[in-house]
């Protein structure tokens, strides 16, 4: 167990490094001069005397790996550099719009958890009957409706038409429910399928044929069962799609109005500013993979054949 | 023997990584086999004990980590590429499942001819040709050739799977469990047709099954493996009649009789347990854990072969005992 | 035509609403052109914003444009597009999916390392980053959309591809001594492409998402080239005085995708054995009882 | 009472609905088993054996819908037309089943102690405390080593004979009259197929139970059964006690099969002696005798119309063959 944890630290880090090392070399390799980027950003006429200068000063000019080792250096110490088109400092921006993300993704995550178990349970309990039509109708919706479209579906039914909660902005939970709402809609449709195949596979297998020889009862055997070995695999699924809903907060916080992670990494891709993108990047992928080193010892604890590999 | 063997396997070891990370699996230790041209030999032992791991070594299916394989006196493991394939073609290896050694999509006529154009029959009618006297030589009719695979019944499709096999001229048929998978009443059928082809083609076959009785009808000599190694080897009839080792006697006396009359009369101490993992194999006599003989000196080395009767030896340091009958693995030690 | 026999049989179980939404997209889309009643792009300010009328069946835009004709040409776009993301994507991955899954060893672990990374960073953070970095533009959302998409077909190839090695049939061909080339052109890499062939078409319905998602935030098919995610996003202004506009494409793609989606939920499903419907149920009661009767007559 | 079998199967018939096919695995087969008594189940794959025992007990995979006829009455009660809830009162409770591969019986995920106890919460209410100290004797009672360590740990951490002497401790731990083993040992090793076989038969005895043992294999049978069903393509070919049937077989089938099986006394290189064709798959039922394809006897009127079941001249035994019956008649 030791063992596993010590081995599994080892690799979350060595792909902390990796990422970290794409994050630099997509910014390296962008097409353009950036000296001349920040040059005419900063107003002034781009001499080239002055595009000079400016290299010099973000140290352009030393060989590559001594910028990634001092970027690195600096990142480590939560120092992300300027923001090439406001020139104010990335670390502090990032520090507020964290929160925000959040706030969105901890609240999303839980409403798509609490939606899909109950969407996959009540197919599960009565399959093939009507029950299991409308969850599996609901979840066949929330996963083909592009996430802007719930966004804009329940501005205008929210907001516009019965005006019950506001559309925009960032204060107070009446505030939240909306993007919550719209940010949950597609992992609580995938994972609701997740519980619901899962179980059904579940309950095909050998070993309930076992549980129904014992004289169980098919609700218990669901439970008792069936839902133990679904466990691990919903765990997996639900990091993948926390995961996704950093990209679904791309969507969502502008819609909104919210000055959030995914909207700050919006508008460095829409200006090419590139010190934004990848500050956002970095911290994009650092929690990936901590997402991931999490799930990974989530299942380790509810699924005893993974446990075996590492005893 | 005077003649040469056909295929000779030297010391060949096969180690797999296991499933709990940075051990291996030890499936086949040190084990040494001959076949001669035209003889049945039997390999038999309980599943886990890497009786099929050893013929899918042979045939390179899987990779051994040491040891050589002979084919005619040509060292396989000295080849590689297309010499490799062409000679080790020499080498088949019949399935035990007949549902998916075969391609679901293909028809049995082309299932043969790919095995034919792999072998260099270029022209066409040639390969027509051999492709009617192949089915014919496992018993079907030509007609079948149209047919696809997925039609045919167990029985059927294991012709087929033989037919390939001998569309390429092979000297040696590994057979894992051949007819484990066929229904109960046609496998005297598939049997049969290996003793024909044995005796047609003067083809060796090494034949890997857990059926006792089967390889004791079929087989000239017998090699018996327990975890990994040959314990036991010998004529069917001397090994059958005089097990030496003692895992060879409880084998053979654990095989249920079907005379109520016998059987019941049958009442020997059981061989307990079971197979013990192959990752972590015991020291010395690997059967010393389930032995009902096993003394001190089995667990520090591992036993000497004793040549017990022509061609006949046990890797038991009772072995001449238990040949004898001095001793015997089915009676009650005292502790 | 014979390798396509196993796909056709295996869409032939899928749900026939799926299969006429599918159809529908892939015919509006081939036939666009020839379809929309007038051209998209013309603008007449004078009728902007009209509700539906016999000139124009579904109104117009707040440009005056024909809301009907630009839904029909937006099939085209996203079709056009989501086909070259899936063909780029789908070729890289097959190709280092039965790479990987012929080889295995250190060839596999390091392809699928890769494809792991690729996997646990959503589709849509790359294509971004690709975007921030080159710049917006036509190509370079279809690229980057390729970037993101092929390690999903990459890990799919790789499962069938081993499972396809791993099956006696392969290891008879091994041991009957046939050439890797011939083990992986004429086995391996026929039924990868099949099976993978399925799983692509049901996850054209995310694909088609994500072009429109890039359109949306007007980093993906520029104006004034009439996409949904984009005619989405243009009428979002207008959302109180005209939510016609912000609907219809939004329920246009909407369908599209749940054609895609049913599809991958019939695969999804097809592994579970389901109850019996009542009219496949009543069938079999007949033919049943027609033995029955067989019975008392023999006695 | 006491000349009551605990189970009595009368003129079975099972038809098995799919979404693919219609088949009837059971067509019209009879036999009974008294307590304290074994019977043996004999047939090869796809011969029905299985359906026959688990279809009237409500144990079908998902997907296959049951139509059912006949009787299938146990301690008198008829459980033919009986409910789902109505029929799960008996398993577990009045009937045990122990299942052919262990390693799919039992649920990977969960402890073997749970696996076990709960089959003594829900049958013999007991509190989850007692019911651990139940398992635990169940556990020692079916041959487990280090008892109280097993309880804890999950199936995969167990070799195949541990995970089928599990199965039959949940079997066991109901309490039940009856236990209907299907393949007990096929997935298992000749030597610890002898082991399981042993505590099977100890276990039967000790506790008096009627047991049905369904199997492929006849040399299993011999030593265990009193009675023997053989089955050939969804009927009974012949039916009698073990002692007489195994000896002196009088079905051509049943005389085919044990003539198949190689003796000590067949010399080595021999032919094997077999039977001709194949059996058929399942269908529609077939007219006549199933087997007259494959019979030497078979005359004209054997496809005609299906051969009744009759008591053959030992009465003890019972064969469906028209040109068997016949030779009686005329002796």
């Amino acid at each position: 167990m030791i063992h596993f944890i010590s081995k599994r630290l080892k690799h979350s880090l060595v792909l902390l490094l990796l990422a970290s090392l794409v994050c630099f070399t997509l910014v390296v390799s962008a097409p353009g001069n950036v000296a001349v980027l920040i040059a005419e950003l900063r107003g002034a006429v781009a001499t080239p005397g002055y595009v000079e200068q400016v290299a010099e000063e973000i140290g352009l000019n030393k060989p590559l790996l001594m910028r990634y080792v001092d970027w690195l250096g600096d990142a480590v110490r939560g120092d992300f550099g300027i923001s090439y088109r406001t020139g104010q400092d990335v670390s502090a921006d990032l520090a507020n719009r964290m929160s925000v993300t959040g706030t969105l993704i901890a609240g999303g995550a839980a409403i798509a958890t609490l939606i899909s178990l109950a969407l996959g349970f009540l197919g599960a309990f009565w399959p093939y009957k009507l029950p299991d039509r409308v969850s599996r109708g609901l979840a066949l919706l929330g996963a083909s409706t592009p996430t802007f479209f719930v966004g804009a579906l329940v501005i205008y039914g929210f907001s516009v038409t019965f005006q019950l909660l506001p559309s925009f902005g960032f204060d107070g939970p009446q505030s939240w429910i909306l993007p919550w709402l719209t940010v949950s809609v597609l992992p609580a449709a995938v994972l609701s399928r997740v519980v619901r195949v899962g179980l059904e596979e579940a309950m095909a297998s050998p070993f309930v044929l076992t549980a129904k020889s014992k004289g169980l009862s098919r609700t218990a055997i669901l439970f008792r069962d069936a839902l133990p070995n679904i466990t691990p695999i919903f765990i997996n699924a639900l990091g993948t799609q926390v995961g996704l809903m950093t990209a679904t907060a791309i969507i969502v916080e502008p819609l909104f109005a919210w000055q959030g992670l995914g909207d700050y990494f919006l508008a460095g891709v829409r200006f090419r500013d590139f010190m934004v993108v990848q500050a956002c990047l970095l911290i994009f992928l650092t929690f990936f993979i901590l997402v991931n080193l999490i799930v990974d010892l989530a299942v380790l604890l509810t699924d005893p054949r993974i446990r075996r590999q590492w005893s | 023997m005077t003649h040469a063997p056909v295929l000779k396997v030297e010391n060949l070891q096969t180690r797999f990584k296991s499933v709990q990370r940075g051990k291996y699996v030890h499936a086949v230790d040190d084990v040494s086999i001959e076949l001669y041209p035209g003889e049945i030999v039997g390999l038999v032992g309980e599943s886990g004990c890497g009786k099929s791991t050893l013929g899918r070594t042979i045939v390179g299916l899987e990779k051994a980590s040491s040891g050589r394989v002979l084919l005619d006196g040509v060292d396989l493991s000295a080849l590689s590429g297309a010499a490799l394939r062409d000679s080790r073609r020499a080498l088949q290896y019949v399935f035990q499942d007949p549902y998916s050694c075969l391609n679901d999509r293909q028809t049995v006529g082309e299932a043969i001819d790919e095995a034919l154009i792999i072998d260099g029959t270029k022209s066409p009618d040639e390969r027509n040709r051999r492709t009617r006297e192949l089915l014919d030589q496992v018993g079907l009719a030509y007609a079948v050739k149209d047919r696809h695979t997925r039609e045919l019944s167990g029985g059927q499709r294991q012709r087929v799977a033989i037919a390939r096999s001998l569309a390429v001229n092979p000297r040696v048929l590994i057979c894992d469990e051949p007819v484990s998978a066929l229904d109960l009443s046609i496998r005297a059928q598939v049997m049969n047709l290996f003793l024909r082809l044995q005796k047609d083609l003067s083809v060796a076959c090494l034949f890997i099954a857990h059926d006792l009785a089967l390889v004791r009808q079929a087989a000239s000599r017998v090699y018996v493996m327990y975890l990994g190694r040959i314990v036991e080897q010998g004529p069917s009839q001397e090994l059958y009649d005089h097990p030496s080792h003692p895992y060879s006697q409880m084998l053979l006396a654990s095989v249920p009789e079907v005379d109520p009359r016998v059987e019941k009369l049958r009442s020997g101490p059981l061989l307990m347990g079971e197979v013990p993992s192959p990752t972590n194999p015991p020291s010395g006599c690997r059967f010393r854990t389930r032995c009902p003989l096993a003394v001190d000196d089995c667990a520090r080395r591992t036993p000497p072969s004793h040549g017990l009767a022509p061609d006949h030896n046990a890797a038991c340091v009772f072995a001449p005992d238990l040949h004898g009958g001095k001793r015997s693995a089915l009676v009650h030690q005292p502790a | 035509m014979k390798k396509l026999n196993p796909i056709l049989a295996r869409m032939s179980k899928m749900p026939k609403a799926a299969l006429i939404t599918i159809g529908l997209f892939v015919a509006l889309g081939t036939f666009a052109p020839w379809l929309a009643p007038q051209d998209p792009s013309t603008q007449n300010l004078l009728e902007a914003g009209l509700g539906p009328n016999a000139a124009h069946w579904l109104g117009t835009d707040h440009l005056g444009r024909d809301t009907f004709s630009r839904l029909i040409i937006a099939a085209n776009t996203s079709l056009v597009s989501v086909g070259s993301v899936l063909g780029i994507a789908m070729t890289i991955g097959i190709a280092m999916g039965t790479i990987a899954g012929y080889h295995r060893g250190w060839v596999d672990d390091l392809l699928m390392r890769v494809v792991d990374v690729g996997l646990s960073i959503p589709s849509l953070i790359i294509a971004l980053a690709v975007i921030g970095i080159v710049g917006p533009g036509y190509w370079t959302m279809v690229l980057a959309l390729a970037l993101a998409w092929w390690p999903m077909s990459g890990r799919i190839s790789r499962a069938v591809a081993v499972s396809i090695m791993s099956k006696p049939h392969i290891e008879a061909l091994r041991v009957l001594g046939a050439s890797p080339w011939r083990i992986y052109f004429n086995h391996l890499l026929p039924g990868t492409i099949g099976a993978v062939m399925v799983y692509a078409t049901a996850d054209a319905g995310v694909a088609a998402l994500a072009v429109a998602t890039l359109s949306f935030l007007g980093l993906g098919i520029q104006p004034p080239t009439p996409e949904w995610g984009q005619m989405l996003v243009d009428a979002l202004p207008y959302l109180e005085s005209d939510p016609r506009q912000v609907l219809l494409p939004g329920l246009a793609l909407t369908a599209a995708v749940i054609g895609f989606n049913t599809l991958g939920e019939s695969i999804a499903l097809n592994r579970i054995p389901k109850p019996l419907t009542r009219r496949m149920l009543a069938a079999r009661r007949i033919e049943v009882a027609g033995w029955a009767k067989e019975g008392i007559d023999a006695q | 009472m006491h000349n009551e079998p605990l189970l009595s199967v009368n003129n079975l018939t099972v038809d098995l609905l799919t979404s693919k096919s219609a088949v009837r695995p059971v067509d019209g087969v009879s036999y009974s088993v008294r307590q304290g008594e074994c019977l043996a189940i004999v047939g090869e794959s796809g011969s029905g054996k299985t359906v026959m025992n688990f279809a009237p007990l409500g144990l079908m995979p998902t997907g296959v819908t049951t139509n059912l006829s006949g009787s299938v009455r146990f301690e008198g009660q008829e459980l033919i037309g009986l409910s789902e809830p109505e029929i799960r009162r008996f398993r577990g409770k009045s009937i045990g089943f122990i299942f052919q591969d262990p390693m799919s019986a039992l649920n990977p995920v969960r402890r073997i102690g749970r696996q076990i106890a709960e089959m003594a919460e829900l049958h013999l209410n007991m509190s989850p405390r007692a019911a651990e100290a139940r398992a635990l004797d169940l556990v020692k009672l079916v041959g487990i080593s280090d008892p109280s360590a097993r309880l804890r740990q999950f199936p995969h951490e167990l070799s195949g004979g541990l995970r089928q002497r599990t199965v039959i401790a949940i079997a066991l731990a109901g309490e039940p009259k009856l236990l209907i083993a299907d393949e007990p040992t096929t997935a298992l090793d000749v030597t610890v197929q002898a082991q399981i076989l042993r505590l099977l038969k100890d276990l039967q005895q000790r506790l008096n139970m009627a047991m049905v043992l369904i199997t492929h294999d006849m040399g299993v049978v011999a030593g265990a059964a009193d009675n023997i069903v053989v089955m050939y393509a969804a009927r009974a070919a012949e039916r009698g006690p073990v002692d007489k049937v195994l000896v002196n077989p009088r079905h051509p089938y049943t005389q085919g099969l044990i003539n198949a099986i190689p003796r000590r006394e067949d010399p080595i290189g021999s032919e094997f002696r077999g039977l001709p064709g194949v059996p058929p798959t399942l269908g529609a039922p077939i007219n006549g005798c199933a087997f007259a394809p494959r019979c030497e006897l078979a005359v004209a009127a054997c496809t005609r119309s299906r051969p009744p079941m009759a008591p053959a001249v030992d009465s003890k035994v019972s064969v469906a063959c028209p040109v068997v019956n016949q030779g009686k008649a005329a002796a």
